[in-house]
């Protein structure tokens, strides 16, 4: 048997397990939010969800400037090495 | 007075280890930091040593909660890097790291701007050193830049500390302010070395050059100096909570798109200090702490992360995300402790970035700074993002990139087991770190007020990647350079350098022509103009001395008569 | 008996030994009298610096003509600091030049090298310690004439043009210093530099005052190598034999800036030179420019000792805004930059001097690597170039830091800025060096014996003068308060 | 006026053989006539105290029966030594100049820069 070992991730099913137990985890954590009060110090906190939503939203933000900000700053490896 | 000064053991000890080799070496490589912790232990606050030097009273040594919790913490740092360290067969970094471990611990405990000034510069030259050891081209050109730049910061404290000398007649290194122009420049100075805004290329530039082991050397003490510092002189500085939060953020961007993964962690690094810094600049006891706790976490998880990559760049020889991949299969044990790093400075509750920063968080809103709040809440995400997930991610997991190599040597992983069990038991019991904090500690990390939205927004973020993940939105690892604010030294200020000396040549040659055109040997570059063969250097025929003397005899006699 | 004549024997002991150095002929001999006559007259030095110290000025009339009449030697605190300094230095590089000498000059001519010593020691010893206008441009010349021949020894032909330059440029300057005192005796008619200073406010304001001033100041800027008079000095100290280099580079400069000290303050005064002439102004911007220019050169220059060379033009640059700041700081720092650029470059040209005793040339290309193989000569020279650039710990340090004060104590903040940046270039250049020596890698080593560490003989006078960096530089009261007495017995009127 | 120049003639020749010396140091590449034209210039200034020592009237300073008035003596003891010190500069430097010689194979400063220009 000259099969490489196999690993965790190389069975595409257990990849798809892991992001289903990861979305449930999501949905928990947003469910809680409408049963559990917090003592919050800020009125935006209140907002069901603003954690969640604002991370959310931040990071997908995050990634969209990032790929504009590489059209504008990203250049050759050698750029200044050959300067 | 029984005990040494801190950094004595660390200097002393750096003399000793090129005379001795082998398994002796590595023994005594362990034995000093450990010994010199022991003597750490053994001060008491109070323990200050004064001398007195050109009429000015120096405080050589200073020893009060804050310098204390920065000596044990170096230590600790120490012992890691140092763990970390004993496979390598290199005089030179196993010197320079000590040295550099010594002057870090000589700088926090320095209680005047002389003694800070030495340490401050012994830093830059040690720690430039574990940057040169790699030994390449690149990272001698980096290693120079950021020496460069190291020394400009302290020549600029030393200029900020004669000018408070002629204001206020003392030496003394306690608190500052802005408001004079010596205490503006030394803030500039501490700034540099924080990785300011627009100062922080030197970060970036360099640190991803040195040499595996060095990077953990040096991710662990310059910018927590500089932190040290600046909660020393400038608490409560209203610039540094925006300078802070600016720090928080804009390094994330890059950091999503820079490839080379200890680079990555450069920039994060940038970001956690700019978390540090925003709780200086708030400068209440609950944010001064939590900025000094940070610190102490930041050392421990970046140390942890920095020491994960650089054990796969040890292994593997590479270090770009476009270029790993699968590696979990072959380093499991490094990938988890990598991933203890991750949720660390992710700051998942139970690990220890978690019981630091929300402090942080937590009294910039009692302050009532809510604008910076959810620039921080940004970076807090974003953080998680690119170094939570994408350090782990591309480096142990992606793609496979068919890398077959196995662990680390067994001292590499004891060093990052280390951290990695520091990560977690101040995550789950951080009272022996709040014990230990200048002020007063009363706050409760764990609430389920606090875990629910820390969660909330990790969960969600790590959401968000994996959408963008699988739908193809997220931008790939490219093989590139991504310019920043060094691009204006490295490549506008030499270009228009270039272009200035190319414009003035005919000018210059218009003008000599008359004397010697010939012999004007007129270049395109500094070296041209000032070099051996320049105008000016090159051997002057003594005619022209002569001239030159009867000219300038000429031009005092006019002057005396007008 | 003998201490009452102390200020004579500083000068006549090397004298009378110079040309018994030729009789003896013998390399070993003739090395041997210059070292125990340079010890001696490190003796002098001290034994008068301690009685200046305790008891004032003295006052020695050359062969018992009283003073304005006959030649007087005078000695008070800013001349027995210079005599200590350059007797110092000499005492030390003559033990490090035994070996150093044997190998880079023929051994027929090595007791004519001493002889040279002798009298350029004469020289410098004279200028110092002389009271009589006059009688300091007869031991400039002695000075500048025996320093001639020593460079011209250097083993390189280049050697003999670098002579021959300086030997036109050190002529008119030194015949321009002729001309200034000339054109003083003229209007005062003393020669006398105490006298002169009594006579000279009556006549001040005369264009003949005028011009001997002038006079004066091109040819001191000359003999000290004030940019942009400086074009003689790389050569000269590139070229001459490596010890050579070392007793020029710490003293020969140093004795011209105790010219210019004694010119501008002692003789015309320091209202006059300063306030009427504006003489300030020039200087200093002069000064800054030489500090800006030697130090950007420096960092171009691929040969360790002419980077030296040009680093001594910016050092010296550092002494005269100094002492142009005309204040009791700014003339400490210069005074006291006297002494410590003495240290430094005396360390650094002899560190210097050992690399060229194992290496075809001091270049940066051939000290490749050279850490390896040279440890104590390379460490030697770090902590040196440490104290040139001004760390603390150092005697550099101290130098920079008052002079900063000095110029701050006047708020001239771009000043204080230009003494700080030319201080990173400082470190630019030295690091090129150590860059070099650690972290290149050697190229084909020929021969194995070539790449040892230098002898003893040469490594322990150099760590001397190298641990005398870092000693006065951590307890620095010694010259600190000579300095300080100087700058103020300058500054104050005559009695 | 012109009485006010001509009386000063001394001077004008102290300053046009200084000029003249300065020159020739100047503008000739030939060591030897740079030697030269340093002596020129040196003898300028001994000119300068010679002629400084002239008192209106007075005699060589020899003490003698009714003789008032004599010139002053110690600007020629003076630039005795700096005849002697002169002396010595020439020989030194045409001493240099035969090694320079002997090196280069010329006298000629620009050629000597060519040489030295060519090996480095």
């Amino acid at each position: 048997m000259n099969q490489p070992p196999q690993h965790f991730f190389d069975k595409p099913e257990n990849t798809t397990k892991v992001l289903w137990i990861f979305h449930v985890l999501c949905v928990g954590l947003l469910v809680i939010d409408v049963f559990y009060h917090r003592h919050t110090m800020h009125a935006w906190e209140d907002l069901w969800g603003f954690y969640a939503f604002y991370g959310f939203v931040a990071c997908v933000m995050l990634v969209l400037v990032a790929k504009q900000l590489r059209k504008l700053v990203m250049v050759g490896e050698r750029y200044y090495s050959d300067g | 007075m029984d005990s040494l000064p801190p950094y004595a053991i660390f200097l002393i000890g750096a003399l000793f280890i090129p005379a001795i080799g082998g398994r002796l070496r590595r023994v005594a490589l362990l034995l000093i930091p450990l010994l010199s912790g022991a003597n750490v232990i053994n001060l008491e606050q109070g323990d200050d040593w004064q001398l007195l030097f050109l009429d000015y009273e120096l405080i050589p040594v200073r020893v009060d909660e804050l310098s204390l919790l920065f000596g044990y913490l170096f230590h600790l740092a120490a012992l890691i890097a140092v763990i970390f360290s004993l496979h390598v067969r290199d005089t030179t970094q196993h010197v320079a790291g000590l040295v550099y471990a010594g002057s870090a611990l000589g700088a926090v405990f320095a209680g005047d701007f002389i003694t800070l000034f030495i340490f401050w510069e012994l830093m830059a030259v040690s720690s430039a050193f574990l940057i040169l050891s790699r030994r390449t081209d690149r990272a001698t050109a980096a290693g120079l830049r950021y020496l460069l730049i190291q020394v400009l910061s302290g020549v600029m404290l030393l200029a900020g500390a004669v000018m408070r000398v002629q204001e206020t007649g003392t030496l003394a290194f306690e608190f500052i302010g802005i408001g004079s122009s010596g205490g503006l420049l030394i803030f500039l100075a501490f700034g540099i070395k924080c990785a300011f805004p627009l100062a922080h290329n030197w970060l970036t530039d360099a640190y991803p050059e040195a040499t595996p082991t060095g990077a953990v050397f040096l991710s662990a003490f310059t910018t927590k100096v500089a932190v040290y510092a600046l909660a020393r002189g400038f608490p409560g500085t209203e610039a540094l909570i925006y300078i802070g939060a600016v720090m928080t953020c804009f390094p994330i961007f890059y950091a999503v798109i820079e490839n080379d993964l200890r680079r990555v962690l450069a920039y994060s690094m940038i970001n956690q200090i700019g978390f540090m810094v925003c709780g200086i600049g708030i400068g209440t006891a609950l944010a001064v702490n939590g900025a000094v706790a940070h610190a102490f976490n930041d050392v421990l998880f970046k140390g942890l992360l920095m020491m994960s990559m650089g054990a796969v760049l040890h292994m593997t020889g590479r270090i770009n995300g476009s270029e790993l991949g699968g590696l979990y299969k072959s380093m499991p044990m490094t990938a988890g402790l990598c991933i203890v790093g991750a949720a660390s400075i992710s700051a998942f509750p139970l690990f220890s970035g978690f019981v630091s920063k929300s402090m942080i968080m937590v009294a910039v809103l009692q302050e009532g700074h809510p604008g910076v709040w959810l620039a921080l809440l940004f970076a807090s995400a974003g953080v998680f993002h690119h170094a939570g997930i994408k350090i782990p991610f591309f480096a142990f997991f992606a793609h496979d990139a068919g890398l077959r190599t196995s662990e680390p040597p067994n001292n590499m992983l004891l060093a990052m087991w280390i951290a990695g069990a520091l990560c977690v038991f101040i995550g789950i019991y951080p009272w022996m770190l709040y014990e230990l904090l200048p002020f007063e500690v009363v706050y409760t990390p764990y609430d389920a007020t606090h875990v629910i939205a820390q969660l909330q927004l990790l969960f969600f973020s790590a959401l968000a990647f994996t959408w963008l993940k699988l739908t193809n939105l997220y931008p790939p690892e490219l093989r590139s350079v991504n310019l920043d604010a060094e691009w204006i030294y490295r490549k506008v200020l030499p270009d228009a350098v270039r272009g200035i000396s190319r414009a003035s040549v005919p000018l210059a040659s218009a003008l000599s022509d008359g004397v010697r055109g010939q012999m004007l040997v007129l270049g395109q570059t500094m070296y041209r103009h000032f070099g051996p063969q320049s105008t000016l250097v090159r051997t002057w025929l003594s005619a022209r001395m002569v001239l030159w003397v009867a000219g300038l005899l000429g031009f005092y006699l006019f002057f005396y008569y007008s | 008996m003998i201490g009452a004549h102390l200020p004579a024997l500083q000068v006549v002991v090397p004298l009378i030994a110079a040309p018994v150095c030729v009789l003896l002929r013998r390399p070993r001999l003739a090395w041997g009298l210059a070292t125990l006559i340079n010890w001696i007259c490190f003796g002098v030095a001290t034994a008068l610096l301690a009685r200046v110290l305790t008891e004032g000025s003295i006052s020695y009339p050359l062969g018992g003509w009283a003073a304005p009449w006959g030649i007087e030697y005078r000695v008070d605190v800013v001349n027995a600091f210079v005599l200590v300094i350059v007797a110092g230095v000499s005492a030390l590089v003559v033990l490090f030049a035994r070996a150093s000498v044997e190998k880079e000059i023929p051994a027929e001519r090595i007791y004519l090298f001493y002889t040279l010593w002798l009298l350029c020691v004469t020289g410098l010893l004279g200028m110092a310690v002389t009271g009589d206008a006059f009688n300091l441009f007869v031991f400039l010349e002695i000075s500048s004439l025996s320093s001639y021949a020593l460079i011209s020894l250097g083993p390189e032909r280049r050697a003999l043009t670098a002579a021959y330059r300086y030997l036109v440029m050190g002529t008119i300057g030194a015949t321009f210093i002729l001309i200034g005192i000339g054109l003083l005796y003229m209007m005062t008619g003393t020669l006398n530099m105490m006298d002169l200073a009594r006579h000279l406010p009556a006549v001040a304001g005369t264009r003949t005052v005028i011009v001997a001033f002038g006079f004066l100041t091109v040819g001191i800027s000359l003999k000290i190598a004030l940019f942009p008079l400086h074009s003689w000095l790389p050569n000269a100290y590139t070229y001459a034999p490596s010890a050579v280099s070392a007793l020029l580079a710490a003293t020969a400069t140093k004795v011209g800036v105790y010219m210019l000290l004694r010119f501008f303050f002692t003789i015309v005064g320091p209202y006059f030179s300063f306030e009427v002439m504006a003489e300030g102004g020039l200087l200093i911007a002069i000064a800054l420019l030489a500090t800006v220019f030697g130090s950007v050169v420096a960092i171009f220059q691929d040969n360790i000792k002419s980077m030296l060379a040009y680093s001594s033009i910016a050092q010296i640059g550092y002494m005269v805004l100094g002492i142009s700041l005309v204040s009791v700081t700014g003339l400490t720092a210069g005074i006291v930059h006297l002494f410590n650029h003495a240290l430094i470059k005396a360390g650094l040209f002899m560190a210097v001097g050992c690399l060229a005793f194992r290496l075809r040339a001091v270049t940066l290309q051939e000290i490749a690597g050279i850490g390896r193989y040279m440890p104590w000569t390379m460490a030697a020279f770090v902590v040196g170039g440490l104290s040139l650039i001004g760390v603390p710990l150092t005697v550099g340090f101290i130098s920079k830091w008052y002079l900063v004060l000095g110029a701050l104590e006047r708020s001239w903040w771009p000043v204080a800025g230009i003494i700080l940046f030319t201080s990173l270039l400082a470190v630019v250049y030295i690091w090129r060096v150590v860059e070099a020596a650690y972290f290149r890698t050697a190229p084909n080593r020929g021969h194995p014996t070539r790449f040892q560490e230098a002898p003893w003989s040469m490594l322990v006078p150099t760590w001397v003068v190298i641990l005398a960096n870092v000693y006065f530089g951590i307890s620095p009261s010694f010259p600190i308060d000579i300095a300080q007495r100087a700058a103020q017995a300058l500054l104050s009127p005559l009695p | 006026m012109p009485a006010e120049i001509l009386g000063l003639y001394n001077y004008w020749i102290v300053i046009v053989l200084m000029m003249a010396g300065l020159y020739v140091v100047i503008a000739s590449h030939n060591l030897v006539k740079k030697i030269v034209g340093l002596n020129i210039f040196q003898t300028s200034v001994f000119i300068l105290y010679i002629s400084m020592g002239e008192v209106e009237g007075g005699t060589a300073p020899i003490l003698a029966e009714g003789i008032p008035r004599y010139a002053n003596p110690l600007p020629h003891v003076l630039i005795l030594t700096a005849i002697v010190v002169g002396v010595a500069t020439t020989a030194l430097g045409l001493a240099l100049v035969v090694r320079i010689h002997q090196a280069y194979n010329s006298v000629e400063e620009d050629e000597i820069e060519k040489a030295e220009d060519s090996q480095p």
